[in-house]
């Protein structure tokens, strides 16, 4: 049982409404799980629920600790860090700050150090350190966003949907540097997406939502090569 | 794409008739209420209080229309009252008018005007356009006072009373109140078809989101600035009224305090519901009067005090609260017969959070 | 043109004041995206206190320090217990104002019952003096408060540039839901933003007691007009803006109420709402404002 | 008429008798008050006759019991002009020492007062409440003149007196049309004709700059100036206006200043003036300097300290901070009866209190000389007052009314100097009366 992030009976919605009706799931340490589904199904929910934008109940625990209803500044400090929908960055700061703002939390002097490393990863960052970030385009401030969410160091990064409203290609250049920081620092992923072909080319094991109840789950290559699975979100 | 979604709500009326019957009923009683307080209640509640209340909700009506369903703050309403108000104290008071046909130009007057405020208001946003409103709200009793040839000034302007015709039978004071109730009707009768109309879903769209009404082919700035014509005359024709009841002008009538008093109305009634602005209107002359005389000091920290805690309360204002209470108990008789979340409501949620 | 150098001074003196109220309405605005009503009401609040304190016998350098302290406690615990509780300004906007619009009210009652509607002296921050240079006498008030704005300016931007609390401020007033998935104390932030206001509106009021040396329950709510209109010219966003947006606004309505004959004194207002239409029909979003960005 | 007369004889003769116990016991208190009960009716004393045909729904006793006499007020007591309620303390205490004394005629004196926050609309629905609910006798010491206006067409009508205003517009001198008001102190008009007068004995050929509040109030000084400086050497060089929510006179009075002008006439009020005393001083201009008698109390004047040595201004009420008055006994009796009544120490010393108190006592004596009290009566003595001086008018100084011919009720003044702390007075009392009129802008 050394799971890094184990769920158990997770519940959780809008006011009144219950969007999330019992999931159980887990992330592994290294790991990069692909949660799939449909719209409305509960994923972003999910997300949500994990780094405590909503109230939710069940059982959380990340790397031995019970998570479950904290608030959002508190979980990022266990070593979350949350790229929610719509890329965001903070539009009105720049791109350094940005990932200055990212590190707020952190109290070591290699922050410097981290935001040139990160200018190195996307260099087209780089070129734009003194621009406000909501003045750039969606794939540069979706590159910026998983930037700053990595500038915590967090251990496992919660990532919603970064292809939404992206082309195909700089879609297919994220992902590609999803899976390099994966590699290279180790970081636990857990992405939601509904471009389920290109999630599960770089996830290792994946889970389907279906009105808020995981509806199947496995290796990425298992679901990918599943008849329904391939039918309702694989498109082929 | 289209806007045209099916209204929902007549249907389930006729397809109800116990709940028809139920709001025949209401509606009755509501109107005989109505009709009876002038004959219940000695002229100084009628004159002093429910007439202003009258004039007061048919202004925040046109107010919820631009603030509540079109999503455009202004904080400069009493200016349109107050043109309104002074268009019928001249045209009857200098020149002889009667009463009544000084409303059609107050209307006129002040949809032109509306029209030009709203203007800017096509490039002006959010946060600055509510301040260049604020400005017309502190600039007209200044501009007022600059005219007092005409208008009076500070000193003010006394006008010919509004008298009942003799084949009414009625008291004066009895007359106004029918006279305005009725054009209240008319109003809200107006802007709840305005608001269910294609017209009024196009209002409404553009306040949630300029863009996608955009998409959907809305055309932005004929409806916005549509929006803030009709607005401003409504508040007009309030402003008209007001000198029907109260046959005197001056320049301190119309300042800043009755741009926020309206604004208040609007947000305390419920914003963006038909109702609202006359439940508003309600309590902002109501609840002064509500409060322990013994400290006039008192008075005001208590009004404002009752203010922040209905906002805190029932940020959607009064009906809002109601809303809130109704849905507690649908749900809760909902629960016994069938558990989990309705479809709608979810989608509702969701959408908002 | 003794004249006209004269009405310089005084425009830009008055300027002054309205900058450094709408500074804190700037504050405000900037951490949570919305704009109350209540400043002036706070800061009338802060400067009786501080003539409270001066009454009491305290220099009145450390009144000011002192109420500014007092008025930073209250502006947090307004933010927790009266602005939280109703929502953020996204969603509940409308409410926001109107329990400013209540605050508004209240404070001022709340004034006239403890301390009477009465006028009370205020005393001269900087003393009653004048300098003159060539033609021109300004006044050791004109100065000190030219001097204070410059140095709040400076240590405000020195806040917001250079430091993490600054950054965080910043952040929190772009996208809150963000800041907060960065570990940033959103609640915190909004009640520092708030206190923060409310300590610039003490030293504000007490600018504006001491240039009148007077102070009673009215002064501010006549105030709050031209300090919304610097807020309005110089760009909601922006403290440069607002301090600037007030010696515009200072300025136009001395020079339009002094030459320009068919204003006059007493529809000046109306030439500096004019100068603000215009300025926001080319840059809807003020002098030194940033554009909206806008999110679908 | 006679009909109704006879509907209410029972009561005229109780009253009537009451009236001439009141007036027997309190007949030496009031020597100077001349002829008291005439003829019953509808002739008083002075001849003036205010008629009642035209009367919607006349009711002559209205708000008379036995025992008491309700009036109704409204003014501010919150809000921006709340310090306004300060008066009502000095008439309320005046009523209460009268009334520990028997009342007048019998009738204790009650007034109930309600907030209208300087609101016109507030103030007429005060009135129509305190008329039609509490069923008051009549309206007394109504604050402010926009509030004056918005009841006065009312009040009329119905033939409700609206007595002694606390206003000085020169609009209410029209007995012709508006029989049922009377207002009581000094108008803006007469202030300005005064001050005008003083300058024609001092500096005959002044030059005068005018900062006048942009509203009635400051019309009524700049006309009556104007009116009475025709013909002489004294000429206008400057006219500047405020708006009463600008927050600063500074650019007005630096125009003033470099005018030319060396006399200031400060037609403002409430904090504007002290504010433009303090304005005046920093600008380095040194002109004489008349303010408004409405800032006259030490709690106004007294603000602007060090720029308000040797400023003029109007008086016609013993100032009762003033130590020079601790002798006098109108004073003690205001001090020690007042704080006896509920008046603090802080109130014993306030100048409105003080004119509240005033007011109290001019309400008494004119009761108690009316032959009878219904309102046709009290109205009616209220025209035609004379030699009255009630309360802390000045030595000198003294009420008279006469209808139409005598429509002013406070006309005489004397110049008064301001050295720092209290108001020294110049020269001799001026009297304006029955000249009010010849001042006043027709308007309204």
């Amino acid at each position: 049982m050394s799971h890094l992030l184990e769920a158990r009976a997770l519940t959780g919605g809008y006011g009144p409404v219950q969007v999330l009706r019992g999931l159980d799931f887990h992330v592994d340490a290294g790991e990069v799980v692909v949660i799939l589904g449909a719209n409305g199904a509960g994923k972003t929910t999910t997300l949500r629920a994990l780094s405590g934008m909503i109230p939710a109940r069940g059982e959380v625990v990340f790397d031995g600790r019970s998570i479950i209803g904290r608030r959002p500044e508190a979980i990022v400090r266990f070593g979350i860090a949350h790229v929610p929908q719509g890329r965001g960055t903070i539009a009105d700061l720049t791109v350094e700050e940005n990932l200055r703002v990212g590190a707020i939390i952190r109290r070591d002097r290699e922050v410097g150090a981290d935001i040139d490393r990160w200018y190195e990863m996307f260099p087209r960052l780089a070129e734009r350190r003194d621009q406000a970030a909501g003045s750039m385009s969606g794939g540069e401030q979706q590159m910026l966003a998983i930037a700053r969410a990595l500038m915590c160091r967090p251990r496992l990064l919660l990532l919603d949907e970064p292809s939404l409203g992206l082309a195909p290609l700089v879609t297919r250049e994220v992902f590609e540097r999803l899976a390099h920081v994966n590699r290279e620092l180790g970081t636990t992923v857990l992405v939601v997406e509904q471009n389920a072909n290109l999630a599960l080319e770089i996830a290792d094991r994946g889970y389907v939502l279906e009105a808020g109840l995981i509806a199947a789950s496995g290796r990425a290559d298992e679901l990918a090569s599943d008849e329904s699975v391939r039918k309702a979100y694989l498109g082929y | 794409m289209t806007l045209d979604v099916t209204p929902v709500e007549p249907r389930g009326f006729l397809r109800d008739p116990k709940r028809l019957a139920v709001r025949v009923v209401i509606t009755l009683a509501v109107g005989a209420l109505l009709l009876a307080l002038p004959h219940i209640y000695p002229r100084f509640r009628v004159e002093g209080q429910f007439n202003v209340i009258i004039t007061y909700a048919i202004a925040a009506l046109g107010l919820n229309l631009l603030t509540g369903y079109n999503g455009q703050i202004s904080v400069g309403h009493g200016a349109f009252f107050g043109v309104g108000a002074y268009t019928t104290a001249i045209l009857v008071g200098d020149h002889g008018w009667p009463h009544f046909a000084t409303l059609a130009v107050a209307a006129a007057l002040t949809f032109v005007l509306g029209v030009l405020v709203g203007l800017p208001a096509l490039r002006i946003q959010g946060l600055y356009l509510a301040l260049v409103t604020l400005a017309l709200a502190a600039a007209f009793p200044l501009v007022v006072t600059r005219f007092s040839s005409v208008t009076g000034g500070t000193q003010g302007m006394r006008v010919s009373r509004f008298r009942a015709p003799d084949w009414t039978g009625l008291k004066d004071y009895q007359w106004k109140y029918y006279v305005l109730l009725a054009v209240a009707v008319v109003a809200f009768v107006l802007v709840r078809n305005l608001v269910k109309s294609r017209v009024g879903r196009a209002i409404i769209a553009t306040r949630d989101n300029e863009t996608a009404a955009q998409v959907l082919g809305v055309d932005l700035s004929r409806y916005k600035v549509l929006t803030f014509g009709i607005s401003a005359t409504l508040a007009g024709v309030a402003g008209a009224l007001s000198v029907f009841n109260e046959p005197f002008v001056n320049a301190e009538k119309y300042n800043i305090n009755l741009s926020i008093t309206l604004l208040v109305a609007v947000v305390v009634g419920g914003a963006a519901t038909i109702f609202g602005p006359a439940w508003g209107a309600f309590f902002v002359v109501m609840i002064p009067t509500w409060l322990p005389n013994r400290y006039p000091q008192l008075s005001p920290v208590l009004f404002g005090g009752s203010l922040i805690v209905l906002m805190i309360l029932a940020p959607g204002g009064f009906l809002g609260l109601v809303r809130q209470a109704s849905g507690w108990v649908r749900r809760r008789s909902g629960r016994r017969s069938s558990a989990g979340p309705s479809p709608g409501e979810g989608h509702d949620a969701l959408a908002s959070a | 043109m003794d004249l006209f150098l004269d009405r310089v001074v005084i425009g830009l003196e008055q300027g002054a004041i309205y900058g450094s109220v709408a500074l804190a309405l700037v504050l405000i605005y900037r951490s949570t995206g919305f704009v109350n009503f209540a400043q002036g009401e706070m800061a009338l609040f802060s400067t009786f206190l501080t003539w409270q304190f001066w009454e009491w016998g305290v220099p009145i350098a450390a009144a000011i320090a002192a109420s500014m302290g007092v008025s930073f406690l209250a502006g947090a615990v307004i933010e927790r217990v009266l602005i939280r509780p109703v929502g953020d300004v996204e969603h509940n906007a409308l409410a926001l104002v109107i329990v400013t619009v209540g605050m508004l009210l209240a404070l001022n009652a709340l004034v006239g019952w403890i301390w009477g509607t009465e006028g009370r002296r205020f005393p001269k921050i900087f003393g009653a003096g004048t300098v003159d240079i060539g033609s021109v006498s300004i006044s050791y008030q004109a100065l000190g408060t030219f001097a204070v704005l410059a140095v709040l300016l400076g240590l405000l931007y020195l806040l917001f540039q250079r430091t993490k609390l600054g950054l965080a401020v910043r952040a929190v007033a772009s996208n809150a839901e963000s800041s907060s998935l960065a570990g940033i104390r959103v609640g915190r932030i909004l009640m520092f933003g708030w206190g923060l206001a409310a300590a610039v509106g003490a030293l504000a009021g007490a600018l504006y007691a001491s240039e009148l040396s007077l102070l009673d329950s009215n002064i501010f709510f006549q105030l709050l007009i031209y300090a919304f209109a610097a807020a309005t010219l110089g760009g909601f966003d922006s403290p440069v803006g607002a301090v600037v947006g007030g010696l515009v606004v200072g300025l136009v309505t001395v020079l339009a109420g002094g030459y320009v004959g068919f204003l006059g004194e007493d529809l000046k207002l109306v030439a500096a709402f004019a100068v603000i239409l215009v300025v926001l029909l080319v840059r809807p979003q003020g002098l030194f404002g940033r554009k909206q960005v806008s999110r679908v | 008429m006679r009909r109704r007369r006879r509907q209410w004889s029972v009561v005229t003769v109780l009253v009537l008798m009451l009236g001439m116990l009141g007036a027997a016991c309190g007949s030496d208190k009031d020597s100077s008050g001349g002829e008291g009960g005439g003829s019953g009716g509808t002739a008083p004393s002075g001849g003036v006759t205010i008629s009642t045909d035209d009367c919607t729904d006349y009711q002559p006793t209205k708000g008379v019991t036995d025992t008491k006499i309700t009036f109704g007020s409204s003014f501010p007591q919150s809000g921006t002009y709340a310090a306004f309620a300060e008066i009502s303390k000095g008439y309320q205490a005046y009523f209460k020492y009268i009334n520990a004394q028997g009342g007048v005629k019998g009738h204790q004196i009650e007034v109930v007062t309600k907030d209208d926050q300087y609101d016109s609309g507030k103030t007429k629905a005060n009135t129509q409440e305190l008329v039609q609910q509490n069923g008051v006798f009549a309206m007394f010491n109504v604050v402010g003149t926009p509030n004056n206006l918005a009841i006065r067409d009312d009040l009329g009508d119905e033939c409700i007196p609206n007595l002694y205003l606390a206003t000085g517009s020169q609009l209410w001198g029209d007995f012709k049309n508006y029989p049922w008001l009377i207002g009581s102190i000094p108008s803006y008009a007469t202030e300005s004709a005064i001050f005008a007068d003083y300058l024609k004995a001092n500096k005959p050929d002044a030059k005068v700059a005018i900062l006048a509040q942009n509203d009635d109030f400051g019309e009524g000084y700049t006309v009556g100036f104007k009116k009475a400086i025709e013909g002489t050497g004294i000429t206008i060089v400057d006219e500047q206006k405020y708006n009463t929510t600008d927050p600063d006179v500074k650019s007005q009075i630096t125009t003033m200043s470099q005018s030319g002008a060396d006399t200031a006439l400060l037609a403002a009020t409430a904090l504007k003036c002290p504010q433009s005393l303090n304005a005046v001083k920093e600008s380095g201009w040194k002109p004489t300097t008349y303010i408004s008698a409405t800032c006259t109390s030490n709690t106004v004047v007294g603000l602007a300290k060090d720029a308000n040595v040797g400023v003029l201004s109007s008086i016609y009420l013993k100032d009762p901070s003033d130590p020079e008055w601790a002798n006098d006994a109108a004073m003690q009796e205001f001090q020690t009866l007042g704080k006896q009544y509920g008046l603090s120490d802080a109130d014993a010393q306030n100048g409105l209190v003080g004119y509240g108190w005033t007011m109290g006592a001019l309400l008494a004596d004119t009761l108690d000389k009316a032959p009878e009290l219904t309102r046709q009566s009290v109205m009616q003595t209220a025209w035609s007052l004379s030699n009255l001086t009630p309360g802390l008018l000045l030595p000198g100084i003294s009420i008279n009314t006469a209808g139409s011919d005598d429509p002013y009720v406070i006309e005489q003044m004397q110049i008064g100097q301001y050295n720092g702390n209290f108001w020294d007075l110049q020269g001799q009392v001026v009297s304006f009366e029955g000249k009010t009129r010849d001042y006043a802008s027709t308007t309204g």
